[in-house]
């Protein structure tokens, strides 16, 4: 459980930190792993499958989120040429 | 029919309101002159009538004006003999005086609206005097003040006039709302604005002297003073000079100033229970007469000698109530009428001879161009001089000075400020005589005789101003007292504490004498050696007094710097209206606030993220802080 | 898994029919036209099929789902504005963007993913439809690849949805960790034994808070918001102000209700505090935005607080509030940006007020649709947005919070100022001639739609008593 | 029923007259008017029948109700009484001089200008009808948005902004009426377990003190703005001075009524205890307006600003009686409102009038203009005369017996007050000095006043010499509601006054019971 809290912070923290915005997806992702990870203990603790059943979700989303924020990456970085998360930033006010 | 009286004059000035401009100036005067006529007709016919039938008043309910909760009056008249003796003065002083404008104003363009306003004036006037209830008595005071400012306000195009008509118009209201606030208490504590009801239950309600009497008898008084010009607001009077003369005539001399006279006549009773008030009404009177005959004495305008006169003679008409001797006043207010319109009519006479030049130093030497009206203009003076025996001035007002010491509530103080004022007048009354008609002719006009439309009510009033005083004569001259006794069942006698003949022949002598010492003065200053008295007022001392005196004892400046400046600054300076800026601040600080959040909204993601953290890192710890604290 | 069970969801089931049939049209034989009408004949069942379930309720399929009348109301509502989005969406995208159809697809899915989030009672529901939702909406968002703000929009979204399902994740692990449970009852009921709340549950029901909060979109999470309504297509800005907000809200009170929040004074306090800093934050920004995708943004930003103040007034009215205001500031809203659209040409968005000056007497129609749109946002009389903001006002009063319906009537006044700025500048009369205005493509579909809101509305406003009758039928069963 | 009528027919001309008028401008005016002249007599005809028979006017002339949202037991209830006919006669009377003096003045889309103007007066109707206090407040909404349009679309240059802050204040006041309104609403609930926003249910409810008094103030303040009083008055300078014409009139003679009727319909009787307690401060505001709003006035270099300041000050005075409760005062209060409507209205048509032929406000450049325009002159003056108070004009009247009344109550307050008809003298003069007096170097050539302009301004003239001189008919028509307001009034607490007329005045409240 503590290994989960540590892993969610630290994707917290790198997320703040990051520009790029590769890593910062993939900061994302460490963190909804820790979360994966709390609900395996969680459903280990109480000895029932729901945690690998929510688990297995995470997975299949994470999945999904991943290939979606890729392609938006790219299209992205054609527009931009750049990874840089500030040169998004056309909308203010 | 008494209705008729105020209707006629309100009916006439209808129609020149609506289609005065239509008309010749022909119609226009019949129309005027003739709803006066008639009105003064009526007012004889009921007078007589009046006389005949014993009964000691006429009153005519004609509808019910308000009638709110408790609170009742209406349209109703009432002629009782103090009511008829002002109708029968201004009904006939005023058609006079109607006629005579038509000689006056025949060349103003603005002839009917001039006509319109004097005929609204006296049917206000008339209604002020008839009204049987005070509310429709304070209708009638308004009216006049209405018809004051507008008539003072007349010759529009010149600012000054239109100051001088809202400074009267002003002066006056803040009176009139010392008299609303009485009206109030009296409402409050009678149930009844009915003057009749007052009179008759003050007495049963308020024992001699219980504050609140005084304290209404003291707001009437204030009321009073605003109209008749005394102190301390007696400071319009003279600017209303610049009305017309035959306004002045008749609503600054005649009429409505005397409406003071008439409220507190009409009111006798309660400041008979207010022993306080009256007093105070006999020290304003005394007070005002001296101050004003001191003013009269420096003047240069011919006119605002007579109307510093005018505010001095109502002083002792004031002097005579305070002392209790009402029909004293009453019959000093209608001599006072007949001369002092006279006068003004007179001096009005000089002025369109002189081209409208009103300045004294600038006349002189008319009584060869203008014998008749010297001869009528004397007569005047000498009846507001008080010469004895010849002149109606002198019964009158030997009565008050006489009156003011052996009354009951008299006091040989007053007796002395009114020898003195008697003194006073008859100097200054002769040395505008002698400015005017005696010496070298000092302007270079080519005076003309005005024509009879002018003339005849001058002969009229010179002999009414001479014969009126006949009506009541002193103890010491057979003790003839027509007007008193008619006055009687409204009015009560005075009560005397000396009755010795010895001395009221002193102070009738000296009285007489001292005013023959004052027209010998006049003389002297005027005639006889006026470098000497050149070279006397060229004194250091006595410039600053003649200053001091021809600005009416400096009461305006003073006004001005206590009251009128600091109203206008503060209103200039708050033109903007503080209270809104509030609001505008307000709006500002919104502003303020979108933009600072507008700030946030960078549109970094990096930006976002952080706020997402800092908003789960204040959640968590707030929750967190509720638990272990 | 009876007969019953599934009639009881045949909304959901209907919709996610037609996407897979869009599906395979899409891969058989693309046609804008055709798969448009797919979609908008399966909302139009959708809806139907919402009516006959009225009579079996309420209805669970354990452990996951729960259809009760609340669920089956807030279906209805979802179904239906996803009907008029459709209805506004056709000629937007036909002017724009070469691949039009698998935009219904995906509207489909994230319809379906509220749909799932309305009626769950699970954490594993409401992760399945928070995600569909949410998934889908990426792509909605970016959909228009053309413009570059359309993807940028995009990616903001989604890395900030995913960053915030991972609190709700960890959330949810955290408290099943502890409880043992993931069906909102189980839980309540566990912890009303318990009695208190531990702090890892309390810390989990933060997370979990944060999470949902990002979704409604609440001060302090309300950033996003305005990119993303600029961003985005104006459908899919609609979208997102009323069907996702709406389905999370939904979930939200269930869960509050399940777990008797308010029993923890504390959650009601952090509640309360996002509900005034929402008003306030969401009115401020709004007060002088120039551009009105923005400016609908912020508002709703603040009319999510004064939902929030219903919820908390903890009457029994707040829920009809709730529900009645839904029903009012969904068609309101949406009806807000169907001007847009309809206002909009096949290049350019007409998004910035300065497009709007005069309006009315070049557009009569259409202002009038605006003007009715912009005054029920308001909460003026005569709409429907009036009698909603009333119900609320009054299920404060009701729970006697008036200092939240004190900065609600505050709020109130200062929203007022940024709608009637519109209004104004619609029926302003300066001469127009000089500057070029956006050429509005007026389809008539679109047209016809905001007739139909706009006579909604006033009706709602006008006569209101059915729609109330129905909701307290709703209440009557929820209890 | 027919009070239905009263509000429909405007409203129904309103939709007429913006139809019409996309044919023929003409057309519009004339349906415009004749509209509100249907309802004037409508109204006029109600008043003349029961005027005939005595003691008509104390009980409910017209009751007629409907449910509308039953669940909240919301119902369109309107009823009418001598306040409401008097009123209504007021609305219609200066609603039809109000088309007509915007005849020349409004020039272009003037359709959708005269569906305004009737919508606000249907609104004002309804105000002063409705008897459940969800619909009164509808109604109250309801008259903003057509005035706002008013404002912002036929004004002057500032038009927007006065615009907004009539809105926004009128809208803030309003909310916090519907919370008090809503509060109400539940206590009564509580204690009765009947959940009504039925005026008469909701009377008489009993609460406690603090309560009491904190819904009177959400209640007061609505009215207050609008009426309105210091310091909420900022508004109405702006809007009276940037609206056209006909709103300023409007505004100024109709929809600062409002407030007033407001306070003395719901305020007075449905707090009649906390309205007691409050009484000295809300006199307190009454003079603060009177005098600030006099001195105000004189500064204002502006015509209509001026004007509008004059508003204020004469509000004051119906702040000051209302809460003076007896009956002298309140009918006061009640002709101040009609008397301050005509002549207020009248000074902004001469206003109006002045405006179009010279083509400006500021005092500064006017001046002299008495021979060319001496016609107008003569008119102006006697409205002029009428707002300082003459003796013998309709205002003569309520001011003096708001005063009468209000010393009764509270004899500082009023002294303060009686001080205003002097500020009111100075500023009132300043106006006729001003524009009409003095001299002028330019040469006007200015037609005087045409057929249509004697056509409304006689009217006026005639209406106010007349309450001034016979004002009995109104004051007896609104006799009955001040007597259900004093003796509620005396119901909760004896009369604090030594007056022996105010005891007479409690009398039975049978006028509240309604004839079916």
């Amino acid at each position: 459980m503590t290994l989960a809290g540590i892993l969610f912070t630290l994707g917290l923290v790198s997320m703040l930190i990051r520009r790029n915005m590769i890593f910062m997806l993939l900061s994302v992702e460490v963190m909804l792993n820790a979360a994966g990870l709390a609900f395996i203990v969680a459903s280990s603790h109480w000895g029932q499958p729901d945690g690998q059943v929510m688990f297995m979700f995470i997975l299949a989303m994470a999945a999904a989120e991943v290939s979606v924020g890729l392609a938006l990456i790219l299209q992205l970085y054609h527009q931009l040429k750049t990874l840089d998360s500030d040169a998004a930033s056309r909308m203010t006010g | 029919m008494l209705w008729l009286i105020p209707a006629l004059p309100f009916f006439s000035a209808l129609i020149l309101i609506v289609g005065g401009r239509s008309l010749s100036k022909a119609a226009v005067s019949v129309i005027a002159c003739g709803s006066m006529g008639l009105a003064a007709a009526i007012t004889l016919v009921l007078g007589w009538q009046f006389l005949q039938g014993g009964e000691n008043a006429v009153a005519q309910h004609l509808w019910s004006w308000i009638q709110s909760g408790g609170f009742n009056a209406g349209i109703d008249l009432r002629l009782d003999a103090l009511s008829l003796a002002f109708v029968f003065v201004i009904t006939f002083v005023g058609f006079l005086i109607h006629v005579y404008s038509t000689g006056y104003m025949a060349e103003d363009a603005d002839f009917s609206r001039f006509f319109a306003c004097m005929n609204l004036f006296v049917g206000a006037m008339l209604m002020l005097v008839l009204a049987d209830n005070l509310l429709l008595l304070y209708f009638g005071w308004e009216g006049v003040g209405l018809c004051s400012y507008l008539l003072i306000g007349f010759w529009y195009k010149d600012p000054a006039n239109g100051y001088a008509a809202r400074k009267a118009f002003i002066v006056t209201r803040v009176g009139d709302t010392a008299m609303a606030i009485a009206l109030f208490m009296l409402f409050q504590h009678t149930g009844s604005l009915q003057i009749q009801t007052i009179l008759s239950g003050a007495p049963e309600l308020w024992s001699t002297g219980n504050e609140t009497v005084v304290l209404i008898a003291f707001l009437l008084l204030g009321g009073a003073v605003g109209k008749s010009a005394q102190l301390p607001l007696q400071t319009w009077l003279p600017d209303a000079m610049a009305g017309p003369t035959p306004v002045s005539a008749l609503i600054h001399a005649a009429t409505m100033v005397t409406a003071g006279v008439y409220l507190i006549a009409r009111t006798h009773v309660l400041f008979a229970l207010a022993p306080t008030a009256q007093t105070a009404v006999a020290i304003v009177g005394a007070i005002t007469l001296l101050l004003a005959g001191c003013s009269a004495l420096v003047q240069t305008d011919i006119k605002r000698v007579l109307a510093y006169s005018t505010i001095s003679q109502i002083g002792y008409m004031f002097l005579a109530l305070g002392v209790g001797a009402w029909s004293a006043a009453i019959f000093h207010f209608v001599t006072h009428a007949f001369f002092k319109a006279l006068l003004f009519m007179g001096a009005g006479a000089v002025i369109v001879a002189m081209h409208h030049e009103q300045d004294m130093f600038k006349m002189g030497g008319l009584r060869k161009q203008l014998p008749a009206v010297f001869w009528v203009f004397l007569i005047g003076s000498a009846s507001l001089s008080a010469i004895p025996f010849i002149t109606s001035g002198f019964y009158s007002k030997d009565q008050i000075v006489w009156l003011a010491w052996s009354s009951a509530q008299g006091h040989s103080a007053y007796w002395v400020i009114a020898i003195a004022g008697a003194f006073l007048t008859a100097m200054y009354t002769f040395r505008m005589v002698f400015l005017t008609f005696y010496g070298e002719p000092r302007g270079h006009h080519h005076p003309h005789t005005p024509g009879n439309s002018m003339m005849i009510p001058l002969y009229i009033l010179a002999a009414c101003s001479t014969l009126a005083g006949f009506v009541e004569l002193p103890h010491t001259m057979g003790h003839f007292t027509l007007f008193s006794d008619f006055l009687q069942p409204v009015l009560p006698a005075v009560h005397l504490v000396q009755e010795s003949a010895a001395l009221e022949w002193t102070s009738q002598l000296l009285a007489a004498g001292l005013t023959f010492l004052g027209i010998y003065i006049a003389w002297v200053w005027v005639i006889k050696k006026p470098d000497g008295m050149l070279r006397f007022s060229q004194m250091p001392f006595m410039q600053w007094l003649r200053a001091y005196w021809f600005t009416g004892w400096a009461f305006d400046a003073a006004y001005n710097e206590l009251f009128v400046h600091p109203f206008v600054r503060t209103a200039r300076m708050n033109r903007k209206d503080i209270v809104d800026r509030i609001y505008t601040t307000l709006a500002r600080i919104m502003q303020w606030c979108h933009d600072m959040l507008a700030r946030t909204q960078s549109g970094l993601l990096r930006w976002y993220i952080m706020g997402v953290v800092i908003g789960a890192v204040l959640i968590l710890s707030v929750l967190i802080w509720r638990v272990y604290v | 898994m009876t007969f019953d069970d599934l009639l009881a969801l045949g909304p959901l089931i209907n919709i996610c029919g037609a996407a897979v049939l869009c599906m395979l049209l899409v891969a058989i034989w693309r046609n804008h036209r055709l798969i448009y009408f797919v979609t908008l004949v399966a909302f139009a069942l959708a809806l139907m099929s919402v009516v006959p379930i009225a009579q079996l309720l309420p209805h669970t399929v354990p452990p996951l789902v729960v259809v009760d009348m609340f669920a089956l109301f807030n279906s209805g509502a979802i179904v239906g504005s996803g009907l008029i989005i459709v209805l506004l969406s056709y000629n937007y995208f036909e002017e724009r963007e070469e691949r039009k159809e698998e935009y219904y697809l995906l509207l489909l899915l994230a319809t379906a993913g509220a749909l799932v989030l309305v009626i769950s009672r699970h954490f594993m529901s409401l992760f399945l439809g928070l995600e569909m939702l949410s998934i889908s909406l990426y792509g909605l968002i970016a959909y228009l690849r053309a413009r570059p703000r359309s993807d940028e929009a995009g990616l903001k979204y989604l890395i900030l949805a995913a960053l915030s399902s991972a609190f709700l994740l960890f959330g949810m692990a955290l408290v099943y960790g502890f409880t043992g449970h993931m069906d909102f009852p189980g839980i309540g009921n566990y912890l009303k034994q318990i009695g208190t709340l531990p702090l890892p549950v309390i810390a989990g029901f933060g997370l979990m808070l944060i999470g949902i909060g990002f979704k409604l979109g609440i001060v302090p999470f309300h950033m996003w918001a305005p990119d993303i309504y600029e961003g985005a297509p104006l459908p899919v800005a609609a979208f997102v102000a009323t069907i996702s907000k709406g389905g999370v809200l939904v979930v939200l009170i269930r869960l509050y209700q399940d777990i008797h929040g308010r029993d923890y004074t504390m959650l009601w306090w952090i509640l309360a505090i996002t509900a005034i800093a929402s008003m306030f934050v969401g009115n401020w920004l709004a007060l002088t935005q120039q551009n009105i995708k923005r400016m609908l943004a912020y508002s709703s930003i603040a009319h999510l607080g004064y939902l929030l103040v219903a919820f908390l007034s903890g009457a029994q009215t707040g829920l009809e509030a709730i529900a009645f205001y839904l029903v009012a500031y969904f068609p309101t809203s949406i009806g807000a940006f169907g001007v847009l659209i309809v206002m909009s040409s096949s290049v350019q968005d007409a998004e910035t007020v300065e497009d709007y000056r005069g309006l009315f007497w070049r557009y009569p129609w259409v202002a009038l649709a605006f003007t009715v749109m912009l005054l029920s946002l308001a909460g003026i009389p005569l709409t429907a947005g009036f009698i909603g903001k009333f119900y609320i006002v009054m299920a404060g009063v009701d729970g006697q919070r008036w200092f939240l319906l004190l900065m609600l009537v505050i709020n109130s006044v200062i929203g007022l100022y940024y709608y009637i700025r519109i209004v104004a500048m619609m029926f302003r009369t300066t001469d127009t001639s000089e500057r070029v205005f956006i050429r509005p493509s007026l389809p008539l579909a679109g047209n016809v739609t905001l007739g139909l809101l706009v006579v909604m509305l006033v009706g709602l406003g006008v006569y209101p008593t059915a729609m109330m009758h129905i909701i307290q039928q709703m209440m009557t069963l929820i209890k | 029923m027919v009070l239905l009528y009263i509000i429909l027919i405007p409203m129904l001309g309103a939709l007429l007259s913006w139809l019409l008028a996309a044919r023929k401008a003409a057309l519009g005016r004339w349906v415009a008017l004749l509209s509100l002249l249907a309802g004037l007599v409508l109204v006029t005809g109600i008043w003349i029948t029961h005027a005939g028979n005595e003691g008509s006017f104390n009980q409910w002339l017209y009751n007629w109700q409907q449910p509308w949202i039953p669940h909240f037991g919301i119902s369109l209830h309107l009823a009418m009484d001598g306040l409401s006919l008097v009123m209504l006669a007021l609305t219609f009377f200066l609603g039809a001089l109000s088309v007509l003096v915007s005849w020349k003045e409004i020039k272009f889309r003037t359709g959708f200008f005269h569906f305004n103007l009737l919508f606000v007066i249907a609104g004002i109707a309804g105000v002063f009808l409705t008897m459940d206090l969800f619909l009164f407040y509808f109604f109250w909404e309801v008259m903003l948005i057509p005035m706002y349009f008013l404002i912002g679309i036929w004004g002057h240059e500032r038009r927007e902004y006065a615009a907004y802050k009539f809105f926004l204040f009128t809208q803030a006041g309003g909310l916090l009426m519907l919370l008090a309104i809503l509060g109400l609403y539940f206590v009564h609930g509580a204690n009765t377990g009947v959940y009504t926003f039925d005026y008469f249910a909701l009377l008489n409810t009993p609460m406690e003190r603090a309560l009491a008094q904190w819904l009177m103030l959400g209640f007061l303040v609505a009215f207050v703005v609008k009426l309105p009083a210091v310091p909420f008055h900022t508004w109405l300078p702006d809007a009276h001075t940037e609206a056209p014409t006909a709103g300023s009139v409007v505004l100024a003679g109709l929809l600062l009524k409002t407030g007033a009727y407001g306070i003395l319909r719901f305020v007075l009787p449905l707090f009649p205890e906390a309205a007691h307690d409050f009484a000295p401060w809300a006199m307190l505001l009454g003079v603060a307006g009177i005098l600030y709003g006099g001195q105000l006035a004189y500064s204002q270099p502006d015509l209509k600003r001026l004007i509008a300041y004059t508003s204020v000050s004469h509000m004051g005075f119906v702040l000051l009686g209302a809460f003076a409760f007896n009956e002298v005062a309140y009918q006061g209060v009640v002709m101040q409102m009609i008397t301050h409507g005509i002549s207020t209205g009248a000074l902004f048509m001469l206003a109006g009038v002045l405006y179009e032929r010279i083509h400006t406000r500021e005092l500064g450049r006017m001046g002299g203009l008495w021979p060319t325009l001496p016609a107008m002159g003569t008119v102006t003056m006697v409205f002029v005369m009428a707002s300082l108070g003459l003796p013998g004009l309709g205002n003569f009247i309520a001011e003096f017996l708001i005063l009468l009344g209000s010393w009764q109550a509270n004899k500082v307050m009023t002294i303060l007050a009686t001080v205003g008809l002097v500020v009111a003298t100075i500023y009132s003069l300043r106006i006729m000095q001003r524009v009409f007096f003095g001299h002028t170097e330019r040469q006007y050539a200015l037609p005087d006043l045409r057929p249509r302009e004697w056509a409304m301004l006689l009217p006026l003239v005639a209406v106010i010499l007349w309450l001034g001189i016979y004002p009995s008919p109104v004051l007896k028509t609104v006799t009955n509601d001040q007597l259900r307001m004093s003796n509620e009034a005396n119901n909760q607490k004896p009369m604090r006054t030594d007056s022996s007329f105010v005891m007479r005045t409690s009398i039975t409240t049978d006028s509240l019971i309604i004839p079916n």
